[in-house]
């Protein structure tokens, strides 16, 4: 038994890490989020050139034929930098949704593309994954010879820009919706997250393609895409003990550092105890993508529902120990604040993934 | 325990409706918590509206009438149907701003009777707006090690240095403020609270950016900003025991139970409106019950401040069951805000001015300014301290030794 | 307004608390408990003295003709000293339901043996009030001239040596039941409080009177037995808190009292700052039962189950602050620890009241 | 990360299968856990099933052979698989006493070659039963402070004090204890780390009655014990040194995940087979959810201790990730026994030999235990500091001041 990253895979965490330690700082962070961009095209080039958006495609179509596993350990590195990059929709589920679910000729025009960053793709399945809100539902028609989509899908992650969606209908198939296709409509959502965009999708018989392979596909793509966020809120909330750990030592009152107060020591080791294990969490639900993919859906709803609660601790706890500073603009600790805000929101709060979880174990109907 | 009213007070209701009845057309539409959240220029109708309710004992009641206000003698009840019957009427109570709460009890105590004369009236009336300068970036819990400096200049003070957290600066008419006036003295006595004019020269406000995005807050700098001798309030170098006079009502300021209600019932609402698959989300029963925890803590609070004003009414001093309310009723509020986000799921996410957002994303905006409440107005942990120490008798942390 | 307690009800206060401060030591309860009595007759016979058994009784009857605020006074003061006599069921719920739910001959014949204590019942309600366990549930039927109850009731407050019993049917209705009467069997059941004493009554085809005006007294009772027992939680919870501010300053560690310690302190802060607020809602809880009946229920709902919240919390709050020495039995800690652990349990749990509180407001079915 | 057996690792399934398969009629049936919590005379059977677990190499395994154990190199694999296996075949494991878990380990570490020969091999067998004198009436956090004092007297110590929280003190053969031996030296520096018999003359135990009513503890008290001076362990005077790689043994020990596991287990039963006004438990949506968010920790927990334990096989050294073992595992399962607890209502505050009483009472008697487990082996304050501390680096409370 080796629980623990392979030497290859520290690779890929170290490269990431020092290539994100140079482009991903606060000031660039910063200047995106404040721009509305909720992108950075110099960024999102570099980590396409180490490899980033074709982790999890395979080789054939050039990717680097990698698994959920890595791209976890990546996650954890961008939520570690709130990176303003697409990642959980166009690197991992939208790769996945094709890679499983298309057809070899499907997987032939899009992974390529998609590999190399030309292409990214919005995933819309929401409704599938953390329930519909409003009237938000997809209904899939045949119209003559074109398969066309009815609706309006809700909180597309990644959309902002993208050149396809691949969305989920009512009944839980998948399409693949090309941006300005005839009948469709897009409505930007902006968030507390200004690293990462979501939109909303309006389809009056708007022309779509469905993966043709995509029976279990749609859970396959949720479950990992909550691994994902589970991995990206773990570096954010990683990142927010550090920087109070930090800042404690630095910031003096009554005449001597905060860091040496009991009270504000103990809220640093109340965090690093719950974050400690979520790291096993993670891998583990990563793991089970290819080892275990029985498993895969109860561990992936282990890990999100479980690194919602610790990052809305950690969130709230940092920013306490940062005291006034923690709530201004300045250090821009919020950047992570939000970031754990969202992902918590996204595919599944805990709450619903819990319920999830129970019925997998056959616990509730 | 008699929660019915009496004769005398059933009468006063009837008046208080009466009022609202022929006057609530003129009341500003905008909610007290809203101006809170956003401090903005007061606009006219809201002085005039404020004016009114002096003039007719519905605010400052108690204030003497030699300074502006009714004049009238303390009775918890009647403050309190005034309260009650605002509330059910949807309409903004007298001001609560920080120069009505805390300059002007604090004048009532320790300031010269000119001062009381120049300023309380028109502060009651919100004629004058204060900020408040107490924090600043090296003096946050520590409060009283502050390095403002205050010099002598013939009759004069001659102030420098930096505040922090000044919320409202940007549109107050006067500022009070804690200086070093005596630098040589031990750290709690040399401090002096002084009052004086925004635009006097010297003073440059920079608004302070913080996480909700819009500047609730503002750094204010003096530079050699000359203000008479005359302005300081209570003796010089006791500022610390007038401003701490000052900092409880702030604590009791921050935790009001009827914030606190005003947002359970924004909850109950997002609970039966909102819905998932749907099904609106009051069937859910985690959420219900989260809802129904909360509940009990909002009436726990509630009837637990009028114990507190009843114990005030019989001259009770201020003790443990009040230091508790900042503490307790912050929590409150951000928990009730963080239900009202997860009732919300993606909903509750956005902001701005995004489509679909709910109450004009006030959910989020509280969350984070409630989270700001925890920590400002002395955060949670030095709330502890207080409450350990002057509250159960604890012993206060000990001295360090110099290494 | 006056949200306070009148001269009288604090001079009734403060006789219970001198009275008790005398008779209800330590020593006195260990004895109790460790002989497994669960009751001091000397104890109950001095109190029942200063009228503890007649405060709801009416004066025509013997008793002091006092209201639930009074009684919820003076449960607070017995939760202070974990007395070792029946007051929930005794001294509240059982007259009650006599004064509420017996007609004149009832009452007559009742009432003035239990407000000079002479006479003791136990409450059998917990099916109603917290739901049935087991097979447990009560079926009043008539054979011949007589009305008889069969089946089994569990959990029956203060039913031990008790002289009779109140016993719900599962249709609402109250009976009364003698002890000694034929088909009837007990049960003792222990619990971790020896402190009170509950049984279990079987019934086979046993004699019962019914109380002939019972429409709508059972949920009464229930109400008035939740706000007693959130106020002997109060009591309790409070002397924890004292107790471990009273321990933290004598006990050294690394040489300074360990109340000098933030941790100590915040613990204990916290304690009081979940206490304080648990007055004012047991007293209205109290209150509305004369002012405002159609919110005592609501208003009891919400004090039991706030007050179970808070009290789990100061029990394992206050022993931790005592560190070993909680744990042992030396300082008696656990008696005040039990004591609150089953008042949480007993007529319904934090969870069914807090469902309890969302019916009675229509927000379920 | 590969959690699948390599071939070495699938035939030693096999074999210790094959050996449970062959011998489980021989393993005591009562389990670890209840006898952990009531220690007693070991049983005949026990004792001959540990020297049984010991010959196979399925418990102690690493133990040299010239000390009486298996001698086998590390491999962290093979022990998670006994583990596993046991575990699968509800078959009490090799035992996890003090003296297995503690004294061995610093015995290996500290102690002479004599010692080792003459104690390690009897106390992996069971054949010795070893208690811990730590703790003293006032030095528990503060263990450095301890004060019972060993003074020379020839080639012997005349140790006088008294010890607490001494677990299995009356079943026990032995001691290993920490004395002052050095008075006047510095506090940390003046102690030794001794073994001796508890039949030595001059030994008095007295149980200590704890809040679940059965004494898992006792008080020993020493009076002119005469203890060879060659029985000290690892040099005089350095016995702080000696007990802190102890202690590091037992906060290990204490956050058990496969303990938490088994708590979790128990707990999904009484949801499955409890039932409230005729309905099972499970179908309650609040107990649900709480036994998943629970069932999330243990998962977490045991495969944080998986990650670990990979680690220490990579010959990384303890830190963070082990630090908080202790602290979380006595939190979750003090929580789940509080939800077991919850989910029984009024049967879950039955106790002794009640009747309708569930698992003879485990579910108190655990949570009660288990929170005893929170204060004891360091309390969850004392882990915050060293968390804080040694995890994170940040400094220590600063000295006090004398007054």
């Amino acid at each position: 038994m080796d629980f623990g990253l392979s030497e290859e895979q520290e690779l890929i965490r170290d490269s990431f890490q020092g290539t994100l330690s140079r482009i991903s700082d606060l000031d660039t962070v910063r200047q995106t989020a404040e721009a509305g961009a909720s992108m950075d095209k110099s960024i999102w080039g570099e980590l396409c050139a180490l490899g980033m958006a074709g982790l999890l495609i395979g080789e054939d179509y050039g990717g680097a034929g990698l698994n959920l596993l890595e791209a976890a350990v990546v996650a954890e590195e961008l939520g570690r930098r709130v990176t303003p990059v697409p990642f959980v929709a166009s690197a991992v589920m939208a790769p996945l949704a094709i890679g499983l679910g298309g057809d070899e000729e499907q997987r032939r025009e899009w992974l390529p593309g998609m590999a190399d960053g030309s292409l990214r793709l919005g995933v819309a399945v929401s409704e599938a994954a953390a329930g519909a809100r409003e009237d938000a539902s997809v209904t899939a028609a045949s119209k003559g010879n074109d398969n066309v989509l009815n609706g309006r899908a809700l909180f597309v992650l990644d959309g902002a820009g993208a050149d396809a969606y691949v969305v989920a209908d009512g009944t839980g198939g998948l399409h693949l919706v090309r941006a300005g296709e005839s009948g469709l409509d897009t409505v930007d959502l902006k968030t507390i997250d200004r690293t990462r965009a979501i939109t909303e999708l309006r389809f009056d018989n708007t022309p779509a393609e469905p993966l043709r392979q995509g029976d279990g596909v749609l859970q396959t793509i949720i479950d990992a895409g909550r691994v994902t966020l589970a991995a990206d809120s773990l570096g954010a909330g990683e990142v927010m003990l550090q920087q109070a750990v930090d800042y404690a030592a630095e910031r003096k009152q009554f005449g001597r550092p905060i860091a040496s107060f009991q009270a504000v020591k103990h809220m640093c080791a109340e965090m690093a105890s719950e974050l400690q294990p979520c790291r096993a969490l993670v891998w583990y639900g990563a793991y089970t993508m290819e080892h275990d993919p029985g498993g895969l859906s109860l561990a992936a709803a282990f890990a999100k529902s479980h690194v919602d609660e610790v990052g809305r601790f950690v969130a709230r706890t940092a920013t306490e120990v940062h005291g006034g500073m923690g709530f201004t603009d300045l250090m821009g600790l919020h950047y992570w604040f939000k970031r754990l805000g969202v992902n918590r929101a996204y595919l599944g709060s805990p709450e619903r993934v819990r319920a999830e979880a129970a019925r997998l174990q056959g616990f509730a109907a | 325990m008699d929660l019915n009213d009496q004769t005398e007070h059933k009468v006063f209701r009837e008046e208080v409706r009466t009022f609202l009845d022929g006057n609530k057309h003129l009341a500003p539409g905008e909610s007290a918590f809203s101006f809170r959240m956003r401090p903005r220029n007061l606009a006219e109708d809201v002085r005039r509206w404020q004016g009114l309710l002096v003039d007719h004992g519905l605010t400052s009641r108690t204030i003497p009438k030699a300074y502006g206000g009714y004049g009238a003698d303390v009775d918890i009840l009647k403050s309190r149907i005034i309260a009650d019957e605002f509330f059910a009427a949807n309409v903004i109570q007298g001001l609560g701003n920080q120069g009505i709460s805390m300059l002007v009890p604090t004048m009532l105590e320790h300031g010269t009777e000119e001062q009381k004369q120049r300023y309380i009236r028109p502060t009651i009336r919100s004629e004058i707006v204060w900020c408040q300068g107490y924090s600043e970036p090296n003096a946050g819990s520590d409060l009283a090690s502050l390095t403002t400096s205050a010099t002598e200049d013939g009759d004069d003070f001659i102030i420098n240095g930096q505040k922090i957290w000044t919320s409202g600066a940007h549109i107050a008419e006067m500022i009070f403020c804690l200086v070093r006036t005596e630098p040589d003295a031990p750290k709690h006595e040399g401090i002096s609270y002084i009052v004086f004019p925004m635009d006097t020269p010297g003073i440059e406000v920079r608004p302070l950016q913080t996480m909700t995005g819009s500047p609730s807050f503002n750094e204010v700098f003096f530079t050699d900003v000359r203000v008479p001798m005359a302005n300081v309030v209570g003796n010089r170098g006791q500022g610390w025991v007038v401003a701490n006079s000052t900092l409880k009502h702030e604590r009791g300021l921050l935790g009001d139970a009827n914030r606190s209600l005003d947002s359970l019932l924004r909850v109950r609402k997002l609970l039966q409106n909102e819905s998932l698959d749907g099904r609106p989300l009051m069937e859910n029963p985690l959420f219900r019950d989260r809802f129904i925890r909360l509940q009990a803590r909002v009436q726990a609070m509630r009837l637990h401040e009028m114990r507190m004003i009843t114990e005030a009414g019989k001259g009770k001093g201020r003790g443990l069951g009040d230091m508790v309310v900042k503490l307790l009723g912050c929590e409150l509020n951000h928990q009730l805000d963080g239900l009202g986000i997860d009732i919300l799921g993606e909903i509750g996410v956005l902001y701005d001015d995004s489509p679909l957002l709910r109450d004009g994303g006030a959910w989020q905006a509280n969350f984070m300014f409630d989270l700001g409440l925890i920590i400002g107005g002395g955060t949670a942990q030095i709330q502890k301290n207080i409450i350990s120490e002057r509250g159960l008798g604890m012993p206060r942390e000990p001295k360090v030794a110099q290494a």
